[in-house]
C-alpha cells in the first residue's frame, strides 16, 4: 500500500505522514516514510512517500495507491505515479480533477478543517479521509493526537479528523484491503538523525555543538531537547569551525563529544579533523550528505562526500570512517564510532545522507545492552609516572589521562610536532617515531572493521556493491533479480575504512560481472576499492540528480548488462 | 608555599629581549600567588610566539590551532568545571584567525581568562601586520604600510558585552600579575589584552615607545561601562593601564542545566540510563 | 663543492648563503642552496647547505668540503658530514676545536667585524673567509654588496668582507680549487618562492589574497613587493577563508586572481574550492606543504597533502594538480596553471613545498615569450544573448562574460545547483544536466596534462616514479644507478590530475622492478596511481621526517631490493 | 527612465508576507532612482532567505557561501572599481558564520553597501536563533531560550571604525529606499541593518512588536559618533531608525596605489611587459 502525500511547503505534510503512518504503525503495520523537500520555508512542492506493509518495507515503492493532493500542482505531477484502481484525496474547493479523471475522493478538508475550529487543521481532515480509505478506524490516530497536543487544540484535531474520515466513508467505504499485520512486538516507528540523536545520547555524548545545516539539523535539535532531562550540553557554535574546536576541548577535557554537520560544513572542519588526528583527540563527526558542490541542492541526497572524508585535512592521519545504511544498523554503528574514537583515540567520521536522515520506518525497539561505553581511560593502578601523553608504545596507544584526573599530573595535548611529553619538537628521529605511533594504530582499527553484508545468493554470479543509505533500495533490487532466478547478491559495506577487503577480495573475482551502485557521479566507492585492493567493478551505476536510486532502475542496469 | 619556580618549565625559544618572557613570569607568579594545582589548570593556546606558552609553564595544556584558542577552551569548560582555563594567544590569533571566536565567546561569557599578547605583529611569521598594527607601519607584506586602522581590542570587547577588561604592558610587571590574578578569579569571560614589545619585528612600538606612553588609570570606577569605553579608546601620546571593566553578569556554564552538580567529565555513565529515551518513538 | 654555514636563527646564515651563492652565480659558477630552519626567530639551529659545481647541480650532497661554523654547535652537529680533507671557518674566541681536529680555520669573525662598524657584520666576514678559502677575489661580492646595500652600510660590509678575506688567506691561501667554470650565458639565481611568484606577476595575475604562512609567505611577499610597479594587488585576509573568498571575487569580476598557502591553511579554503568548482570561477591555488597533521613541522617539507588537494571541496566538481619539480620548470607550469583555471573555468592547485620553495639555483634565464596569457572570454561578436553564464554545450564550457562587460548583459554566478542563467534550481533534470556539463570539462583538460618526463634508460629494467620537488634528487639517483650499469629510468610526474597515464602505462608493466618515491609516510601518489590505472608498484621509498631525500638512501634502496 | 520593475526578476520564494518582500521593493526603487545599469551593478550575497536576493534583483549576482558574502565583494571592488557592490545577507550570515569577515571588511572600508536582513532568526534553515535574537528565545536547537546576549551589529560597526552606519525597518519603506540610496553612493563601507520581521519562525519579534517600538532618530548629527553610539545601542521599547553616522574615510580601494586609473580588469596585459621583473635575481 503506498500513499503520496503532496502540497506546498508550510501545508503540513509532514504532520500528515507522521502522524498517518504512526497510527498505521500502532495498529501493528510495517511502515516507511520518506520526505521530498525543497530548500523554501513555503510554496513550492514538497511531499511524502508513505509505504505500508506487513513486514516494515526498506523503501518506497515507484507507483501509488492513494495520492494526497493538498494542492493541484500535487496532482499534476504525481498523477503518472498513481495507478489506475488508485484514489486522490483533494479539496473539491480548490481545484477539481479532469472529467476523464474517476479516481477522485473530494473532500472538502478546507472547509471541514475550518468547521472543526480552524483551516489550519485541513491536514488532520485528510488523515481522517485516509484512514476511511483504508478502512481504518480512527481510534489509534485520536489517541496520538491526544498525545501530540494540548487538550484543546487535541480535542479540534480529533474532530477535524473524524469529519474527515466522516467524509470519506460516504465516498467509498473501504476502498482498499489492508495488507495483513505480521509485525512482532512493540515497535518504534523514527526518522535516521532520531536513530542518530537517540545513539549519540546511549553512547554518553555529554556535548555537541554544532552549525545549523541540512540534513544534519535533525539531530542537533533531537540532542538540544534531551539536554535538562538527560545531563548533556548542545551548543549552537558561531559557525563550523568553532564547532568542531569546541568539541575537541570538550573531548580533551574528558567527555564524549561530536558534532554534525553537512558536507559544507563539513569541508571548514577539515583543519579541525587533523587537529584531532595530530593530538590523538577522540572524536565523532556525523556528516549528513547531500548534492554539492557547494550550497548544491540542500534538502536533497548524495554519497558524494565519500572520497572528501577519506582524505579530508592537510598531513597524514588515521582516522575510521563508517556508514549510515538502515536504521536497524545504524543505531549500533554511530555507538561503535564513539567506542573507536575512544579506544583509538582518533576522529571517527559516520556518513550519513539526507536519505537516510529523513526516512522514517517502523522498526523493533534497540536494545540499549547491546551498547558499549568503556571510556578507555587510563587508571591510577596502571599509570606510568611521569604522566606522558604520547607515550610511544607497541600498537601507538598511549595511555589516555585527562587534565585535572591525577594530582601533579599536567596532560599536554599539541598540535606541533611532539615527543612523548606532548613539547614541540623538530628532530627527524622524534618526528619519524611519532609518524609512524600515530599510523600504527591502524592495524589494530582495521581488525574491528566490520566485513560488509552479504545478501542474496553466498556464491553470486552477479554482484552488486554498495554503501551506506542505498542498502533497502538495492536489498530489493536483488530480491527481484533472484525472483527471476538469477544468482545475484549485494555485497553491502557499512565501515568504509579502514577498508574491509577480505570478502569483496574473495566474492568478486568469482563473479562473472560487477556492479557499484552509488549516489554520485564519478563513484567514489569503486575508486577507493581499486585503490585499496587493485579490484575493478565491471559498471558503475550512477544516479546524482540528489534522489534516491528507484530499485527498479537497478534491476533495469544490471539486466541491460548481463 | 606555592612557588612561582613551581610553574616554570622548559627552555624557551623566544627571542632574547622579548616582552613574553615578562608575561610568562608574572603569569607563574600569578598562579603561584593564587597557589592553583597545575594539573588542574587548563591552558589553551593558539598558534604564535604568544601560543607556545603551554610548552613553558607547568600546567595541563591544549595547544591547537593558529586562531583556534578560545572554542577548545570554552568546550573544556563545559566538560570539566572544575578546571581553571587560561588561553594564552597573540593578537593575530585572537584578533585575525580567531576574530569571529573572538566576538562570540565575549557574548558566550564562558569562565575563561583571555591573556592576548598584543605585539602588534606576526611574530612567528615574521613580521606581518596583525589587525592592531598601526597605520603605515611598513612590513614585507604591508610593503606601502598598513592602511586599514587597528582594531581596538578593548572597546570591541565592550561592545560585545564583556565583564571583565583590561589593558596590561608587559613592561609592568607586578601590574601584570595582579591583573591576572584578578582576571583569573573573575566569574566569566575575563580579557586581558597585554601590550608587548616585539623586539625583532615590531620597530615601531618598542619598550621606549610603550614605557613613554603608558600610565596607571587610577581613581577609575571599574563598574562604570561608558568611562571603561572611553578609557578603551585612549591611545596615542597616553596610553591607560588597568582594569577598565569588572561586572560580572552570568556566566555560559551557569545556564546551563546539565551543568548543575559535579562536572561532566566525572559523572558516571551508563547505555541503559537513557533507554527510556526511545519510549517517544512507540 | 660543498658548503655547509650553520648557525642559531639570527645569526643571518640565509644572507651569507645568499651573497655568498650570488657572488658565485656572478663568477660564473653552478649554485644550488638550501634552507633547513627552525620555527623560531632567533635562537636553536638553523643552516644552509651550498653547492657549486660547473653546471648547477639538481640536489645538495650529503657532505661537506667546507664548514663555516657560526657557533659551536653547528660544529657539533655537521662536523661528522665534514670530509678529512675539509675545512671548518669558526671564531676562535666564541669556541675552539677539539686538539685532535686539524681542520680548522680561526677567524677573528666578531673582531673583525666590530672593527669594520658592528658585529653585526660578522657574517660578511665570513663571507670574506669563504671565498678566500675557494681562491677566488672579493670583487664580485664587493659589487654585490654595493647593489644591496645604501653606500654608508656597504662600505662598512665591503671592509668586513675585506678583513675576512686578508684573514682567511693567511690561514692557507688557496685551500681549495675550483671547479672549471661551464655555465654559459648570464644566469638568474632565484628560490622556487620567487619563481612561483614571477611566474604570478609574468601571468597576469593581478590580485593575491593571502595568510601568510610558512612556506608559502615568501610568494606573498614578493608579490607584495610589486604591487605599485606593476600594477597588482596584494591583500592579507583576516583569515584563510577570507584570502579564497576574495581571490573567487576578484576573479569573478575579471581579475587572474591567486592565493597561495601551507595545508593548514587550504583545510580552511576547502569550502571555497568547491565554491569555485560550482561558480566555475578560475581560481589558482599555490599550496606549499610542510609536514602535518596540524601545525606539524612548520618549516619542514613534506608531500602529504596529494590527497587532500586531490579531493578537498564537497561535492564532485573538476579541478586541475599541477606540481613544481624544479625551477626550470615550475615557472611555465604556474603560467600553465593560469591559463588552465582560465581555460576551463575552474580551480588549479598547484603543490609546492617547502624544499622547492626554499631552494635557490643558478639558471637560464627565463623566456617570458614562451609565456601564455589568453583570457578565453566571450568576445562581442559571438555572444549569444541572452546572455547565460551557464549555457549548456558540447564540451561543457560556457562561454564566460564579466559583470558589466555586455551592457544590458547581467552575469549571475551561484553556489546552489542551478539552471543555464544561474538561478536556483531543484529538479532533478537541471541538476543531472549541470553535473555532466561540469565533469564533461574533464575530458579536454586531461588531454593538456603533460606526461612524465622520462629520465635515464628509455626501456628501464628499474623504474622509479617520482612527483613533485625531489625531482632533482630522483635524477641524481638515477644517474648513480647508470653509473654502476642498471637499465634504470625515473618517471618524473609533474601535471598530477587529471593523472596522465599513457607512459606509466606502458613503461610499468615492462619494468623488472617499480618504485615510487615520496615525502610522506603512506604512499599518497602509488595509491592514486593504482585508482586510475590498477598499477601497483612493487616497492614504496618514503621519507616523512620533514627533510628531504638524500639520492644515496634513493640508491640503496633500490638497490636493496633488485 | 529607470523603472523599479526594471530591476524586479523571477518568483520569489519567500513565505507570504515576510519582510523580505519590501526590502526587495525598496531595493529596485533605489537602484531605479539612481538609475544604475543593471549589469554594472554588482550583487554578493551569502546562503539563507536574505541571501537569495540575487536572484529576484536583475543585476549582476555572485550568490556565494554562508557567511561569505564580504570577501568575494571586496575582491570584485578590487578587480573592477566601475562596478557598483551591494552586499545582501541575513542576520547569521554576516553576524555568525561571516562574523570575522563583518569585522575586518569594516576596517578595509571597501565602498560597497552592505544590506543586512535582520530577521534575528536563521529563517532558511528553520527557526534556530541567531546573533541577535533575543535573550530567552525559545527554539528547536535553544531549547531552553537564548542565552548568549544579542550582537549588537550597529555598535559593533561604529567600534570598529564604520563610515556609515544605519538602522532601517522593512515596514518603513520609504525610508529605507532613501538609506540604501545614501548606502550606495557612500564612499567607503555602509551597513545598513534592517529590522524584516520573519512571519515563520519569529513569533517575538514580529510586524506589531517593531511597529510600536521605531521611531525615527531625527535632528541627529550623522557626524557625531558618540550620539551615534549611543542610538545605536537604544533598544526595548523605543528603537530609533536612521542614518546614526556617515563620515567617510579614506577606502580601500583609494588606498591601493595599483588601482589608480582604469579598472584592473580591463586593463591589456601581456607577460612580456613584466620581463624586467626578473633582472634583481641576476
Ligand atoms: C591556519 C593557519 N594560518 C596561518 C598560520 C601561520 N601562522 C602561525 S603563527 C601566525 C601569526 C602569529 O601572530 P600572533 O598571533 O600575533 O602571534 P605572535 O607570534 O605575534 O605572538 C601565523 C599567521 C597557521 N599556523 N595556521
Ligand atoms: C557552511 C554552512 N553552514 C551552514 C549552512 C546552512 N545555512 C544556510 S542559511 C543558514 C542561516 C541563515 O540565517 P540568516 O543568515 O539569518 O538568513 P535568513 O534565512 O534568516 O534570511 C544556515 C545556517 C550553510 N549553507 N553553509
Ligand atoms: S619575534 Fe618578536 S614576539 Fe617573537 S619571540 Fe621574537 S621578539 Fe618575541
Ligand atoms: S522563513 Fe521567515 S525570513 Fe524566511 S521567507 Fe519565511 S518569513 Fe521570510
Ligand atoms: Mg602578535
Ligand atoms: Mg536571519
Amino acid at each position: 500500500m503506498n500513499i503520496i502525500i503532496g502540497g506546498a511547503a508550510g501545508d503540513g505534510m509532514e504532520t500528515i505522514a507522521h502522524l498517518l503512518a504512526k497510527a498505521l504503525v500502532r495498529e501493528g503495520y510495517g511502515v516507511l516514510t520518506t520526505k521530498d523537500y525543497m530548500s523554501r520555508v513555503r510554496g513550492g512542492h514538497n511531499f511524502s512517500l508513505l509505504r505500508v506493509e506487513a513486514e516494515t518495507p526498506r523503501a518506497s515503492a515507484a507507483t501509488a495507491d492513494i495520492l494526497v493532493a493538498l494542492n493541484e500542482e500535487t496532482f499534476l505531477l504525481h498523477r503518472e505515479k498513481l495507478l489506475p484502481r488508485g484514489r486522490i484525496v483533494f479539496d473539491p474547493e480548490l481545484f477539481s480533477l479532469p472529467a476523464a479523471d474517476d479516481r477522485g475522493l473530494p473532500v472538502k478538508l478546507r472547509t471541514l478543517a475550518l468547521a472543526a475550529g480552524g483551516k489550519i487543521m485541513a491536514n488532520t481532515v485528510a488523515i481522517g479521509a485516509v484512514l476511511s480509505v483504508l478502512g481504518l478506524k480512527p481510534a489509534a490516530a485520536v489517541r496520538l493526537l491526544a498525545e501530540t497536543f494540548a487538550p484543546d487544540t487535541a480535542q479540534q484535531n480529533t474532530a477535524a479528523l473524524l469529519a474527515g474520515h466522516e467524509a470519506a466513508a460516504k465516498l467509498c467505504g473501504t476502498c482498499f484491503t489492508m495488507p495483513p499485520k505480521s509485525f512482532e512486538g512493540p515497535s518504534i516507528f523514527l526518522d535516521g538523525n532520531q536513530a542518530l540523536g537517540l545513539a549519540a545520547l546511549a553512547s554518553g555524548c555529554r556535548f555537541l555543538s554544532a552549525y545549523p545545516m541540512t540534513p544534519s539539523t535533525g539531530i542537533f535539535s533531537y540532542l538540544a531537547g534531551k539536554q535538562a532531562e538527560f545531563g548533556l550540553v548542545v551548543e549552537q557554535a558561531e559557525d563550523e569551525i568553532a564547532a568542531v574546536n569546541m568539541a575537541l576541548g570538550a573531548s580533551f577535557a574528558g567527555v564524549r563529544a561530536m558534532t554534525c554537520t553537512s558536507g559544507g560544513g563539513f569541508a571548514l572542519m577539515a583543519e579541525g579533523l587533523s587537529l584531532a588526528g595530530m593530538t590523538e583527540t577522540p572524536l565523532v563527526i556525523v556528516v549528513g550528505m547531500r548534492p554539492g558542490p557547494a550550497t548544491g541542492l540542500p534538502t536533497r541526497s548524495e554519497q558524494g562526500d565519500l572520497n572528501f572524508v577519506l582524505y579530508a585535512g592537510h598531513g597524514e592521519f588515521p582516522r575510521a570512517v563508517l556508514s549510515a545504511t538502515h536504521l536497524e544498523d545504524a543505531f549500533y554503528r554511530l555507538n561503535k564510532a564513539f567506542d573507536l574514537a575512544d579506544k583509538y583515540q582518533m576522529p571517527v567520521i559516520f556518513l550519513s545522507d539526507q536519505y537516510f536522515a529523513d526516512t522514517a520506518r517502523a522498526i523493533p525497539p534497540y536494545d540499549f545492552t547491546r551498547l558499549r561505553c568503556e571510556r578507555y581511560l587510563a587508571g591510577a593502578e596502571n599509570l606510568v609516572r611521569p604522566y606522558k601523553r604520547y607515550r610511544l608504545t607497541d600498537d601507538g596507544l598511549s595511555p589516555r589521562a585527562l587534565p585535572g584526573q591525577f594530582p601533579e599530573e599536567t596532560v599536554l595535548a599539541d598540535s606541533d610536532e611532539h615527543d612523548e611529553d606532548g613539547h614541540i619538537i623538530e628532530d627527524a628521529a622524534t618526528r619519524g617515531l611519532m609518524v609512524s605511533k600515530r599510523l600504527r594504530r591502524l592495524e589494530a582499527l582495521a581488525a574491528e572493521m566490520d566485513e560488509p553484508e552479504l545478501y542474496g545468493h553466498p556464491e553470486p554470479e552477479i554482484l552488486l556493491l554498495g554503501w551506506g543509505s542505498t542498502y533497502g533500495i538495492l536489498r530489493e533490487a536483488i530480491e527481484t533479480l533472484r525472483a527471476s532466478h538469477h544468482r545475484a547478491a549485494l555485497l553491502h559495506f557499512r565501515d568504509l575504512w579502514p577498508l574491509p577487503s577480505a570478502m569483496v577480495t574473495k566474492l568478486l573475482p568469482l563473479a562473472k560481472i560487477s556492479f557499484c551502485a552509488e549516489n554520485n557521479a564519478t563513484g567514489q566507492f569503486a575508486g577507493l576499492l581499486r585503490r585499496e585492493t587493485g579490484l575493478t567493478v565491471d559498471h558503475k551505476i550512477l544516479r546524482y540528480d540528489g534522489r534516491p536510486f528507484d530499485s527498479g532502475e537497478i534491476v533495469r542496469e544490471v539486466l541491460k548488462n548481463v | 608555599m606555592c612557588k612561582a619556580a613551581d610553574y616554570l618549565k622548559e627552555e624557551t625559544a623566544w627571542c632574547p629581549g622579548c616582552g613574553n618572557f615578562a608575561i610568562r613570569q608574572a603569569l607563574a607568579e600569578a598562579l603561584a600567588e593564587l597557589c592553583l594545582p597545575p594539573h588542574r589548570v587548563l591552558m589553551c593556546s593558539g598558534i604564535g610566539q604568544a601560543a607556545k606558552m603551554p610548552h613553558y609553564i607547568r600546567v595541563s595544556g591544549f595547544n591547537g590551532l593558529h586562531g583556534r584558542a578560545l572554542p577548545p577552551a570554552t568546550g573544556a569548560r563545559v566538560a570539566n568545571t572544575s578546571l581553571t582555563v587560561i588561553v594564552e594567544s597573540g593578537d593575530g590569533d585572537s584578533y585575525g584567525e580567531g576574530g569571529n571566536h573572538f566576538i562570540h565567546t565575549v557574548r558566550r561569557n564562558p569562565h575563561l581568562a583571555h591573556f592576548v599578547h598584543n605585539n602588534q605583529v606576526y611574530g612567528l611569521t615574521k613580521g606581518q601586520a596583525s589587525p592592531t598594527s598601526e597605520l603605515g607601519m611598513k612590513t614585507g607584506v604591508q610593503t606601502g604600510g598598513v592602511i586599514s586602522p587597528p582594531l581596538n581590542p578593548l572597546a570591541l570587547a565592550l561592545i560585545m558585552g564583556a565583564g571583565f577588561v583590561a589593558r596590561c604592558f608587559s613592561g609592568e610587571k607586578e601590574h601584570l600579575k595582579e591583573t591576572m590574578k584578578a582576571a583569573l578569579v573573575f566569574p566569566g569571560y575575563a580579557l586581558v589584552d597585554i601590550l608587548q614589545p616585539c623586539v625583532t619585528f615590531n620597530k615601531l612600538n618598542t619598550y621606549a615607545w610603550y614605557k613613554t606612553r603608558v600610565y596607571p588609570a587610577e581613581g577609575h570606577n571599574t563598574s562604570d561601562w561608558m568611562a571603561a569605553l572611553s578609557l578603551s579608546r585612549q591611545w596615542g601620546e597616553q596610553i591607560p593601564l588597568g582594569i577598565f571593566y569588572s561586572v560580572p553578569r552570568p556566566t555560559f556554564e551557569s545556564q546551563l542545566p546539565a551543568l548543575e552538580g559535579e562536572p561532566l567529565a566525572l559523572r558516571p555513565f551508563s547505555p541503559l540510563d537513557v533507554a527510556r529515551a526511545q519510549d517517544e518513538f512507540r
